[in-house]
């Protein structure tokens, strides 16, 4: 069923009776041409692209719980292309672009919120590194503003200006950039991919893939053997236990991202802000709750829960960015789980396995990468090719020592 | 978390600075013929796993020393905890 | 040459404050040098201090008193000591080579650090509110030595007596660290 | 109590547990209303006690809302407590304490709360059902941002920020204990009780002021007294103990690795002031073993229209009568499918309240009715009326009941929240229809009481007494031989019953964010089935309340859709806080100028005497420039300070460099691992430029080492990396080399140091240097180094380095000394006409001298990057050397430092501009490069820079446009040598 004003008049007036679920819920066939392993964000926007640009739709994305479940559902909903280099820079921004259409193409309001992304600097060297990123951004064809402190007063008057430890110089400015509604981008590419014939399997635990002379021709779950042509893996979190059943050791630790959201309130920070002296970014839902988050816990965990030293410097960055939300409750945190790459950016990449693919490395960057993700991933899987927009996310680049290193602090994932 | 130290007693890990799996205790002979190869296998590529990880954490807001910790990742439980130079001394490191 | 002459100034210009039920003072009568253990000559210092201070290196964690110079050793970690003492030398290294040769290797901290006394009935109570090591009178005993951080500035805390502490943090930022304190006691008592 | 109040408070019915000696009432404004109540109210039972019914507006659909709890699972009463700089949004009244002049007001309305412009959304509400929002408002595109979401935004939330800075502060602290026991009510006091008899060190922590739990709520007897005056005289007998701490009004908000908790305690939020105190402290618990005696929460039944103020929990409606003296209404019904509702009805008639009907889902009534209760077994509540609060009731039997005050009962939830912040699940026990604490507790957690299923009072305290034993010999104490205080089991027995068919009308689970059965349902219909799609897909239990009330009868009413139980269904786990934090109490005091603490370089009392512009530098503070009379730009004042310095002398600190002393048999040896370039063998007297790599091959430092002795150097850092150099040299010790005898000690405190530069430096020194030391270029060269005294006898260190180009020197003194050092170097240079000279000074030498700084050493860069690839020892072992071979390293064609500068020397350089080839376009293909650090450089009068572009070195003289999209700026620039001055090094070695 198309959704569109007219059929929630029709079904209001008709006591939504006819309301079908939002994506079937089939057996896994015996085989497909694409098997996508993880249902989060990245896998189900893969199968989407790979129906929709491709016209492969003898796909199945398996999901071990239920789709949405990881972190496109427990991240800060930020949508951004504010990148420096130029192996980062023009995906970003192919996903930014593919976020501007997505609602009418899916079908599906995901609330794309272009309120603007403000990044704060608090010392010349810093207003001169964001100098060097707003220009790289426009070299790729983005948006980017360089503000002063009075362009910043204007844009968030609430800001610590007067008492700040660290006072506020100026900042970088994107206006494209913005939020959405997270959990919508999944049920949106689900729903969008359903139609077009991808099989949808959730509780379906992938436990081996199916090798034969170092090709890969399917993979073993909980529901079964399921071969296929290719396999495409999307587990961002949980990449390293996925890819040990196919032998691989990866460029990638797992760390926890702790996110919090306040009570609602009635708006009052019109867009996303970034702390620059401290660990503290924060939005505002259209429900009224200030969603906000700082940096990763810092060390290795599988866990989904965080500890109260990083709460509390969150917090600590908070107050002393905008002391007007010391009243504010925060309501509710959680913890997501990173594959932290070695450079802070991301793989999409063929694997030594022919017919194995892997996508992850994502860091806490995932969420805004997801349609380029998807777009790009699929272009692999259909073409052997890489999009070109993502040639530089290889696995081996550390080999030669291509690292795409936007925070220069090296092969020590817990600093990216 | 709190992390037992061997010679301190119970601390807060937020006085402790972490850098990651215990293998990177093991830095490669340089003049090995394939040090290049295990250069890169020594920085880069990581077990990661679920489960029991010996990692190291530095005592920066304490004693100074860098401490092997054995902790699982899906519990947090710490079952051992080790002075690295220690380590170092008994399982050999770096020529 | 003409004759300049440099003069001394502690961190703190000699701070003195009361309160009902604690005291705070900085402590400038005292010099810190640090006594690190070279490798395999743990047996050969641990002689020297005993003939010259007579007592015992202290483990990490705990102090040794001594009458020489009123001096007290701190561990501070399996290969390092710190000694506290009284002297107006300006040299202090000096004074503990003399002492004790080539036996460790010896850096002056004098200067590193701010030196505070914390005393009186409250004081645990103010320290709780910014340390976190357990200050429990049955577990941090008197002559206990931590280092730590208190809001966001590494520093020493040593057990003097029953309710008096020695508290050390960064020369550079001890008013930083002062204005920790007393705010803690303004928000205790 | 005074007569004038109780007139005015319709519903007090007598004095409760409020306090005896505080007769005097309280007067408070409630919507700018006045009224009056006691000290021991809550804001909501003095509310009720004045019959205010309603009280607020819910989320969506701005139905009118009342009191619906007396505890902090309140989802409906919700206000705005005090005003501007204090004001606090959404705070539950049910936990406010009142204090004389509280003022408060009702959230999320327009208009006025009785006729609430917004409530037109209860009329739309067939159109806005669950998850409406994602299928429409999706055309035309520009109406989203424009039209659509301005809209959704305007109405989303509830309270108001004031949007001033919070007026409060707020502290922290730190506690430690062998057991924490968490909730004081019968099983939390009878655990305090045995755990502190037997030598533990206990810390009881409660959300009430009131301690005692349901004991102050109910009219059940312990050990021969009153349920609460056994309470308060336990808490008495504990407060004397030395080894029990006692906190009230303290919440444990979450349960964190290895027994931490997190603790909030309001200090000042019962006072109408703080009184410059902090008004919440938040606590880190360190506990050895932690006993939660969270309690339970009543959750309600749904039906039609059960929202409407007056609607009520019954343990609720019982709590404001026992405790508070007051009713919740004249006529009260009570809906219930379990036993302890009729205790509501008993205790309320005890009081003479009327109740008007009892209406239980089960066949057998478990007491006698009230006199003058109709009874009705086996019949439910179907619909209610009454606009702005409940009139009238409809029983299953078609009856109306008249009713002001309808108190429900579905049965109780144990509170295991705390036993879920480690991903713990809880698991199902039919025999009280409730979710229990799962195995999987955190380490060192126990459960007692009604927050463990036991849900009877003899039993709570009994297992409270029990566990308080196990726990305490856990942990090496021997229990005390004394008994549980004794009690009696009250019944408690229920049957499962969580909704009644609503039919075409909405049956309410979440309250707040207005979630009805029918949204569960179609939830269902629509494929969001598990219970985290099910939360997603309608918000429930995502409201300030955590759906306390509300997510175990979803859990029931999708049980009902699919054909599953509950427990298959799926299980609410919770993640923390327990209950909302204020954000500024999790920040403790680090906000404003406390933010982090502030290091001062020795110097800093005189540059701040002389008027200097200061700047933040890491944690540091340092003098920027020193402005001088009649200077009206900074610029202005850095170019006298360049000039005179290169013209004669000027005075840097310098102190902030990181400086580390290094000592041992092997440091040579060590430090030769350390740098890239060469160290064994650095004379003793001399010191060396270093550069340090990651292992990686990048950059991750630079600065000198000056050897004293055979074993002996001290090194120094960059002030940014002071600390993380440390800490890698400490794993290269510890980790990697382990056999090497060297020790590391910060100096960076030790000493104060200051960069004595210019043609004039050498005579200045000379002017304090003792006698004893040379300091002539032929006796202490370029690079020397040197212990030496000055001022007669000082002990100080003199290096012969140079950051500026200039013949300089740094010379160290202890730390002590520092203040009175700058001053004399100041009094003895005026002769010269020394001038101190800032950061900014600083830098523009720098980049004059084309030495690379954190502009440069951004962690991307490597040592070929820098010109510098020819120092990478390749003879020996170091940190970085093997990774800094890689190909894509080493290409012709990476980008290389160089200098530029303007070809029309008018224009002003930018830092962050990239360089494109003239004529070529400005793109991410074309780009080639980016300056780093640019000056106005006052002795070649025009600004130059240094930046990286592509093969650089090979392209000196060539010339390309430095692009600054961002500050709108192209101009042409000619590639250089970065040593824009004095490129042969001739000044520093004169």
């Amino acid at each position: 069923m198309r959704y569109s004003a007219f059929t929630v008049i029709k079904q209001a007036l008709t006591g939504h009776k006819d309301w079908k679920p939002a994506w079937r819920d089939p057996e896994p066939r015996s085989e497909y041409d694409v098997i996508i392993i993880g249902g989060g964000g990245h896998g189900l926007a893969t199968a989407y692209y790979l129906a929709k640009e491709h016209g492969i739709t003898n796909v199945a994305v398996l999901e071990k719980g239920w789709i949405g479940g990881g972190n496109v559902g427990r991240n800060t909903t930020i949508i951004r292309s504010n990148y420096l280099l130029p192996g980062n820079e023009p995906f970003y921004e192919l996903s930014m672009k593919l976020w501007e259409n997505l609602e009418q193409d899916f079908n599906y309001n995901a609330m794309v919120s272009q309120r603007g992304i403000l990044n704060l600097s608090h010392s010349d060297p810093q207003q001169d590194a964001y100098a060097r990123r707003g220009n790289a951004m426009q070299l790729a064809g983005a948006d980017s503003v360089l503000l002063d402190k009075a362009g910043v007063e204007k844009l968030c008057p609430f800001l610590d200006f007067d008492n700040a430890r660290f006072p506020i110089k100026g900042g970088l400015w994107q206006p494209r950039a913005g939020t959405v509604r997270h959990d919508a981008v999944a049920w949106g590419y689900a729903r969008g991919a359903d139609t077009r014939g991808v099989d949808i399997i959730q509780n379906c635990e992938v436990t081996g893939f199916l090798m034969e002379n170092g090709q890969c021709l399917g993979v073993e779950t909980s529901r079964g053997t399921i071969k296929a042509k290719k396999v495409a893996v999307a587990v961002a979190g949980s990449s390293s236990r996925v890819m040990a059943k196919a032998g691989m050791r990866l460029p990638i630790e797992s760390h926890v991202l702790q996110a919090f959201v306040s009570e609602g309130l009635k708006p009052i920070i019109p867009g996303v802000v970034t702390f620059g002296a401290g660990h503290f970014y924060v939005s505002q839902s259209d429900k009224g709750g200030l969603v906000f988050g700082g940096d990763i816990d810092g060390y290795n965990t599988y866990a989904q829960r965080g500890n109260l030293p990083t709460v509390e410097d969150v917090c600590e960055g908070g107050m002393a960015l905008m002391p007007m939300i010391g009243r504010a409750r925060l309501l509710r945190m959680w913890g997501g789980v990173m594959d932290m790459s070695m450079d802070g950016s991301p793989y999409i990449d063929k694997t030594h396995v022919e017919g194995l693919y892997f996508n992850g490395g994502w860091c806490y960057g995932g969420f805004k990468a997801t349609p380029a993700s998807g777009w790009c991933y699929a272009h692999l899987v259909a073409t052997g090719q890489p999009h070109p927009v993502a040639t530089e996310y290889r696995l081996d680049r550390f080999v030669s020592g291509k690292m795409i290193d936007e925070k220069g602090v090296g092969a020590q994932p817990n600093l990216h | 978390m709190i992390i037992n130290h061997p010679l301190l007693g119970p601390r807060d890990a937020s006085e402790f600075v972490y850098l990651g799996d215990a293998a990177l205790m093991k830095r490669p002979d340089w003049q090995a013929d394939d040090a290049a190869q295990q250069f890169y296998e020594y920085l880069y590529l990581r077990d990661n796993i679920a489960g029991q990880h010996r990692e190291l954490w530095y005592h920066e807001q304490g004693d100074r020393s860098w401490l092997v910790v054995t902790r699982n990742t899906e519990t947090h439980e710490i079952t051992a905890v080790e002075l690295a130079r220690d380590v170092a001394t008994r399982e050999g490191h770096a020529v | 040459m003409a004759n300049y002459t440099l003069t001394a100034s502690s961190p703190l210009a000699g701070l003195q404050q009361e309160y009902q039920g604690v005291t705070l003072a900085e402590v400038t009568n005292k010099a810190l040098v640090s006594i690190s253990v070279p490798l395999g000559g743990e047996t050969a210092l641990q002689t020297a201090v005993t003939a010259t201070y007579g007592v015992t290196l202290p483990v990490t964690g705990k102090s040794s008193k001594t009458s020489v110079d009123n001096a007290l050793f701190a561990g501070m970690s399996r290969d390092q000591c710190w000694l506290f003492f009284e002297t107006d030398n300006i040299r202090p290294v000096n004074i503990i080579t003399e002492k004790l040769g080539a036996s460790g290797y010896y850096t002056d901290q004098s200067d590193s650090w701010v030196m505070l006394s914390l005393a009186g009935e409250k004081s645990r109570d103010v320290l709780e509110r910014i340390c976190p090591i357990n200050l429990d009178p049955d577990v941090f005993l008197i002559g206990d030595v931590a280092r730590t951080s208190m809001e966001h500035m590494g520093s020493i805390i040593l057990r003097e007596s029953e309710h008096n502490y020695l508290l050390c943090s960064a020369r550079s930022s001890a008013n930083s660290f002062v204005h920790a304190i007393e705010l803690s006691i303004k928000n205790v008592i | 109590m005074k007569m004038t109040s109780q007139i005015q408070q319709v519903n007090r019915v007598s004095q409760g547990l409020l306090n005896n000696n505080t007769e005097q009432s309280l007067s408070f404004e409630f919507n700018g209303k006045s009224m009056t109540g006691y000290a021991g109210d809550t804001l909501a039972s003095a509310l009720l006690a004045n019959g205010e019914k309603l009280v607020a507006r819910s989320f969506k659909y701005h139905r009118p809302r009342g009191i619906f709890s007396a505890g902090s699972e309140e989802p409906n009463a919700l206000v705005e407590l005090r005003k501007g700089a204090y004001q606090e949004p959404n705070t539950r009244a049910t936990i406010i304490e009142l204090f004389d002049g509280l003022e408060a007001k009702s959230q999320n309305y327009r208009g006025s709360l009785k006729y609430d412009l917004m409530a037109i959304n209860d009329r739309l509400s067939p159109f806005l059902s669950a998850g409406f929002y994602y299928k429409t408002f999706m055309w035309p595109k520009a109406f989203w941002e424009k039209l659509y979401e301005p809209i959704i935004r305007s109405s989303a939330g509830l309270g108001r920020l004031s949007a001033i800075e919070d007026g409060d502060s707020y502290d922290k602290g730190f506690l430690h204990c062998d057991l924490l026991i968490i909730g004081a009510g019968p099983a939390g006091l009878a655990a305090a009780l045995q755990a502190s008899r037997s030598g533990a060190k206990v810390l009881v922590a409660d959300e009430d002021f009131l301690l005692g739990g349901r004991l102050n709520a109910e009219n059940h007897g312990v050990a021969g007294a009153a349920g609460h005056e056994w309470a308060a005289s336990t808490v008495a007998e504990l407060n004397s103990l030395p080894n029990v701490r006692i906190m009230p009004r303290t919440s444990i908000y979450g349960s964190f690795d290895h027994g931490i908790y997190g603790a909030l305690e309001r200090k000042t939020d019962h006072l109408a002031s703080s009184g410059g105190k902090p008004r919440q402290v938040l606590w880190r618990i360190y506990s050895k073993q932690a006993l939660l005696c969270a309690g339970s929460t009543e959750r309600p039944i749904a039906f039609a229209n059960n929202d409407r103020p007056g609607v009520m929990l019954a343990g609720s409606v019982r709590t404001y009568v026992n405790r508070y003296g007051v009713t919740a209404g004249q006529k009260v019904a009570v809906f219930t499918n379990n036993d302890d509702g009729w205790r509501t009805a008993v205790d309320l008639s005890d009081k003479g309240v009327e109740i008007s009907a009892i209406i239980d889902t089960r066949d057998k009534a478990p007491l006698a009715a009230p006199k003058g209760a109709a009874v009705m077994m086996g019949g439910s509540v179907i619909n209610t009326a009454g606009r702005h609060g409940i009139r009238e009731i409809t029983l299953s039997n078609g009856q109306k009941v008249p009713t002001d005050c309808l108190a429900v009962s579905g049965g109780w939830n144990p509170n295991v929240h705390l036993t879920c912040h480690q991903r713990g699940k809880p698991e199902w026990q039919d025999d009280i229809s409730a979710f229990v604490p799962g195995h999987a507790l955190p380490v060192g957690m126990q459960v007692a009481g009604a927050a463990n299923g036991t849900l009877t009072l003899a039993s709570a305290l009994a297992e409270g007494h029990a566990k308080a034993s196990e726990m305490v010999s856990n942990i090496g104490y021997t229990p005390s031989n004394s008994l549980a205080p004794d009690s009696n089991d009250e019944s408690c027995a229920v049957s499962a019953f969580w909704y009644v068919d609503s039919g075409k009308d909405r049956a309410w689970l979440d309250l707040q964010n207005d979630v009805t059965v029918k949204d569960i349902k179609l939830s269902h219909q629509e494929g969001f089935r598990s219970v985290e799609h099910l939360k997603r897909y309608t918000t429930l239990g995502m409201a300030t309340d955590q759906g306390k009330t509300s997510n175990v009868n979803a859990l029931a009413v999708m049980a009902d859709c699919t054909g599953k139980t509950i427990p298959e269904t799926g299980t609410t786990i919770f993640r923390p806080p327990y209950t909302p934090v204020a954000i500024g109490a999790l920040a403790g005091r680090a906000r404003g100028k406390d933010f982090r603490p502030t290091r001062l370089t020795p110097s800093h009392r005189w540059a701040e005497a002389q008027g200097a512009v200061f700047v933040e530098t890491g944690m540091w503070l340092r003098a920027q420039w020193f402005p001088q009379a009649g200077e009206t730009t900074w610029r202005e004042s850095v170019d006298r300070e360049v000039i005179q310095t290169r013209k004669s002398v000027g005075i840097c600190d310098v102190t902030t460099l990181g400086k580390i002393d290094i000592q041992g048999r092997d440091a040579a040896a060590f430090l030769n691992k350390i740098y890239a370039n060469a160290f064994a063998k650095l004379p003793v007297g001399k010191v060396r430029y270093g550069l340090m790599l990651r292992e990686d091959g990048i950059a991750m430092d630079d600065g000198t080492t000056a050897r004293f002795s055979d074993t002996h150097f001290v090194m120094t850092t960059t002030t940014a990396n002071a600390v993380s150099v440390f800490r890698h040299m400490e794993f290269a010790r510890q980790c990697l080399w382990p056999d090497l005898d060297v020790q590391l000690l910060s100096a960076t405190e030790q000493f104060a140091q200051y960069a004595v530069a210019g043609p004039n430096s050498r005579k200045l020194l000379q002017k304090i240097v003792d006698a004893d030391y040379a300091i002539d270029n032929e006796s202490f060269p370029f690079m020397a180094c040197a212990e030496i005294t000055v001022c007669n006898g000082i002990p100080a260190r003199l290096f012969r380095i140079s950051f500026s180009g200039e013949l300089a020197y740094e010379i160290a003194v202890p730390a002590r000394y520092g203040d009175s050092l700058f001053r004399v170097l100041m009094e003895a240079g005026q002769e010269y006409d020394v001038v101190p000279y800032g950061t900014e000074a600083l830098g523009v030498m720098r980049i004059e001298k084309g030495h690379a700084a954190g502009n440069e050493l951004n962690g991307q860069i490597t040592a070929q990057n820098l010109g510098m690839g020819r120092l990478v020892s390749k003879k020996k072992d170091c940190i970085g050397n093997k990774l800094s071979e890689r190909s894509a390293l080493n290409t012709d064609n990476i980008v290389e430092l160089v200098g530029f500068r303007p070809v029309d020397v008018t224009e002003m350089l930018s830092s962050g501009a990239h360089f494109i080839a003239i004529g070529a376009e400005a793109s991410t293909e074309n780009d080639q490069g980016w300056m780093s650090s640019v000056c106005y450089s006052p002795e070649l009068k025009m600004s130059v820079g240094i930046g990286f572009i592509q093969n650089g070195s090979q392209r000196l003289g060539e010339k390309v446009r430095a692009v600054d999209l961002v500050r709108g700026k192209d101009i042409e620039v000619e590639i250089t040598s970065a040593h824009h001055v004095d490129p042969e090094g001739e000044r520093l070695r004169g």
